[in-house]
């Protein structure tokens, strides 16, 4: 069994055995033959040893703590032309500012039509009593505002377009 | 005069909530929580012997209802509310209204509220009780002119600040005259939306301080201990993000005096239970009033560490009229204490706040940790509300190995979900300026501005990539453990079995 | 001399492994774990920089095989071993192995080991260090004829010891000679099979005796502190189930007689770093010497506590040659620290050992509660070790505190799937005899020979025939949470999903 | 939808509306009406309250923690003719002593044709370090000893009978 990752921006190609248990295995990363003894202790929360170094990871939504410290990753499906991460990528064609998480537009710092600047300010929404502004991901012209103050919006909606 | 309290309403959410609770238990008192809609499930509900909902989950129609709390507390029978920190804490009518309805506020009395709580009274109480106080304008500016007059007066730098106000909210740093009008009107309307109050005053602005307050407790025969200090100069957005006990510059005189200045200050205004003094220190060890908090404080765990006592449990027997059982010279520090504020927040994206469900809570233990913690797995953290999770403290004999402790702990902890600022506090806790304690008000956001450094890989990336690969493969079921000896095996079956029944 | 350790291999398993882990991450060691087939899942495992398997689950087959663990050492490039308590913790060969080896041994010397682990030979050195001990035999008996001479000379009744016991294995009291000659047969058998010595000493029963010892920590360079005593008169079966520091009997006068009667006893054997000598107390508080654990103790927690001081850390630094940095003056005792020992066994059946898998964990927290516990949800607890779980302690500032704090915190906890003694700790903490401090070894016994109080019904029939309707009907699924607000429950989806990804 | 439980001895019915969520409910309790909040957090931990009192619920097997407190119960088929608790109750017939855990067999105290009291040692077996001696449930016969020392024995395995 074959796993395509995409590792703190780094393409991988991890091969399993084909049915994966844990305890000893041999697993293929990259080419290289590396022998690992997995135990899943908990969902998500794994003891690694290879070659007596012990390593505890921790499954965290799109990142895996291992000895405390943090690495972002993806699963690939190679036959995607690209991976989740880049999709919608590069400064070309429209970008979207969308909302990082739940909250209340306070204050809108823009109108359709409007020349900004890539990092300028465009929204502020309001969540857990914290005032957060939302900056243009590049230069260009608003196209689009899709919310008003007082508007409750949800993370991941759209609330405004640069062109 | 001595009341007794057999049952306490808790008008508050989350870990400190939980906290008081605790307190009651092992005081062998009942407690009645409320909640709002969003936290039916919360753990200070579980925990406690009854439960009432307040109303939807927006603050100003739950726990900001003194109304309706002060109706539950009535019918639940209880004799005492504890209004833990913000929501009506420091409410001075809901305070009075208490009284009124014979109800115990476990809090100071509202007259000493109104003087204390108010930043503009409080320079004046200050002043009076001869304590030293950054220089600038006692009563609240009327007009850019007058702000433009004080400034002049007092020199610049200058900081505008919000007489009622708290948390940096109508606040507003100002290094030349020019640019004063439009910080006044910023600074005032802010304070408005924030705290219902345009006043502002202006002062001048010290360069580099230390945010450093005194624990107080009163009794209400005139007794006022000092609990010793707290180090709360790293903060964020004028938030406070990691505190200590002790503070690393202050020694035993400072101490004295700072206490002694502050027990003043509390006496002159008839201040009673616990309270907080907080002030700025300025590299030559000279402090300067900032104002008083007349309410238990988020980071008190800290004092209790070092001083062995507990805030909460004292609060209730000041509130029952009972003088303090000890005197000021019993009063010892020892050890060094450190408290993380784990916040749902992403630090790699301008800490915007990450509220949800928390698929997975992984919490640290062993020697010299306390964890006041508000949530579980499988809590969604609500949208509406602060967003901290947990108090992680770490108590040590040195402050280096408390600062050790707490690194391990934070290695030990895991929250899965949602974001959470976790890793601010390993990059702040292995900083060498922090270590060294090189640190103001001004020192995070320094930290911040810099780029983050890029800790030593300890981990191979081979190892990441497998380890990535295997988590998601072996998915989130525990597979058939092929090392278990044959009777855990048969155990674990049953174990399941048994989880499964009837 | 200095030797610096950088690496430390850890020979033990559960809680105490982790402790050690913790202490030597907090010093910036590295660390390496051992482990059996029944433990590769276990937390010491998960914890350590590195980690090695030792065979099959039988620890004569594991952790008691030292030549394989110091093998491991070697290979690993580990600088010393910490032998945690039990296994090889107390084993002279072991140590000499080790010191052989160039592997430090944090421990004490062989040498000392071999004297003071010796009950026999211990009480030679306590002669010769002129410290009061029970009337008896110094030497092992010989035969039945000898048993009954010695008896008869300090009267009955009488207590029948193994010489290389330990935990009440080879213990007989005897209140007649008739019943000697059986209870010495019995008793060497036992103590052969036990230890694989049967060699057997006589000494006189005290009535009604407190079970005190006192902690000590000794460098190489003649320094040696007494670090105050704990009480650990809660006995079963001769196992400690409760401990305590300080204890409520010994007064100022008291801790100092005995701490320098025991620093008397290590100086005279040459004994190095942590250390427990163990006394009966009378009541009259006559004390007596009864034997010395070499070897860092279960209970440590109770003292770490009381004193502010990290034992398992001061241990490492005398082993890495340092001598101790504080003088006795400054050792000071705050506050009330307790312990619970929480096993996997049912105290409703007999106290029969209950492994199995644990479906679920709910661990207290909050104020003043420690926890050094050895597992988690989903761990199987192996049937061929200890039954110790956890030990959770509470510290407060009073004795009644502390015990109404680790009530909260018993009701807090929850452990699923096996049975363990938590009930127990709840009924003793309650009991009137526990809580006015008239204990004895015997006193549990007693307690437990009675009948169980009936506990006031708080919770009506009726709910909990609705409690357990529901609990069984709403299943393990958790229900659509139908008072979520509405971005909660978008959010729970989504951390959902998450948990489910890819 | 109706549950038949025995509790602490006692048989109770209880009455749950059709289609169990968790909130606001009516259920019936032996015919008495109860108004109950429940509110599941996990697996098997409840939040109930009723009337303001709120309980804090932990299934544990075969019982129930409430504040603490341990209640055991079991649900109870009502077309069996008894709960599963009774099931092999009263002096009379053959009585088997089980073992209650996993363990090996130290020290056997009996022999088949013995007479044997109520209450006295049959048996030894060991575990986790311990040795815990079985006692025979009713006065009478040994009229089997299926183990011998050194055998290793599992949770229930029937290791005498006494007729």
């Amino acid at each position: 069994m074959t796993v395509w990752l995409e590792v703190e921006g780094k393409k991988r190609r991890v091969e399993l055995p084909s049915s994966v248990l844990d305890g000893a295995m041999e697993c293929i990363v990259d080419g290289k033959l590396i022998a690992a003894n997995a135990r899943m202790l908990q969902p998500g929360i794994m003891s690694l040893v290879i070659e007596g170094r012990q390593y505890r990871c921790v499954l965290d939504g799109d990142s895996v703590l291992i000895d405390g410290r943090r690495f972002a990753f993806e699963v690939n499906d190679p036959r995607s032309l690209q991976g989740r991460r880049s999709a919608g990528r590069g400064a070309a064609g429209p970008r979207a500012v969308k909302a990082p998480m739940p909250g209340r537009v306070v204050r809108v710092l823009t109108v359709v039509g409007d020349e900004v600047a890539e990092q300028q300010g465009v929204i502020v929404i309001e969540a857990m009593k914290m005032q957060n502004e939302l900056k243009s991901p590049k230069a260009g012209k608003v196209v689009r505002v899709a919310v008003a103050v007082g508007d409750t919006v949800g993370a991941g909606d759209v609330l405004v377009v640069v062109e | 005069m001595r009341r007794t309290i057999q049952k306490v309403l808790i008008a508050n959410r989350g870990e400190i909530a939980l906290r008081v609770i605790r307190a009651c238990r092992e005081m062998g008192l009942r407690t009645v929580a409320v909640y709002s809609d969003a936290d039916r499930a919360a753990l200070h509900v579980l925990h406690a012997d009854e439960a009432y909902c307040l109303g939807p989950a927006l603050a100003s129609e739950s726990y900001l209802r003194g109304d309706l709390i002060l109706d539950i507390a009535l019918q639940s029978g209880a004799d005492a509310i504890h209004p833990g920190y913000g929501f009506l804490s420091e409410n001075a009518e809901f305070a009075e209204a208490c009284a009124a309805a014979g109800i115990i506020f476990i809090g100071p009395p509202a007259s000493a509220m109104r003087v204390l709580g108010s930043k503009t009274k409080a320079r004046q109480a200050a002043d009076a009780a001869a304590m030293p106080r950054v220089p600038g304008s006692v009563t609240g500016l009327t007009s850019t002119q007058e702000a433009l007059r004080v400034a002049a007066e007092i020199g610049y730098p200058v900081m505008l600040k919000a007489a009622a106000g708290g948390g940096g909210k109508g606040m507003r740093a100002v290094s030349a005259p020019e640019d004063l009008a439009a910080a006044y009107v910023a600074a005032s309307s802010e304070a408005e939306r924030s705290f219902g109050s345009g006043e502002v005053y202006l002062e001048k602005l010290i360069e580099r301080p230390r945010h450093i307050e005194i624990q107080l407790m009163a009794d209400e025969h005139g007794g006022c201990l000092y609990l010793g200090e707290r180090e709360c100069s790293v903060q964020r957005r004028h938030q406070k993000v990691i505190e200590e006990a002790p503070s690393a510059v202050v020694g035993e005189d400072l101490r004295r005096r700072m206490g002694e200045a502050a027990v003043r200050l509390a006496l002159s205004a008839g201040y009673v239970n616990a309270g907080t003094v907080e002030f700025l220190v300025d590299s030559a060890e000279n402090f300067y009033f900032l104002e008083m908090n007349t309410r238990l404080q988020v980071e008190h765990p800290v004092t209790e560490l070092v001083t062995g006592l507990d805030l909460v449990q004292m609060q209730i027997r000041v509130a029952m009229g009972e003088p303090l059982a000890m005197k000021q010279e019993q009063v010892r520090l020892r050890g060094h204490a450190i408290e993380c504020r784990i916040y749902a927040e992403d630090p790699d994206n301008n800490f915007f706040p990450s509220p949800g469900l928390i698929t997975r809570l992984v919490r640290p233990g062993g020697p010299g940790i306390r964890e006041d913690c508000g949530v579980y797995a499988g809590w969604t953290v609500p949208l509406e509300y602060d967003p901290m999770l947990s108090k992680l403290v770490a108590f040590a004999q040195t402050r280096e190995m408390a600062i050790d402790r707490m690194l391990r702990a934070l290695g030990e902890y895991a929250i899965g979900g949602i974001k959470t600022n976790i890793g601010l506090f390993r990059r702040i806790l292995q900083d060498a300026d922090f270590r060294a304690a090189r640190i103001d008000t001004g020192y995070l956001e320094r930290l911040l501005a810099g780029a983050a450094p890029v800790e030593e890989a300890t981990v191979p990336e081979d190892v990441v990539a497998l380890a990535a690969a295997l988590l998601t493969s072996l998915g989130t079921e525990r597979p058939p453990a092929a090392n278990d000896s044959a009777p855990a095996s048969k155990w674990a079956a049953a174990g399941r079995q048994e989880e499964l029944r009837p």
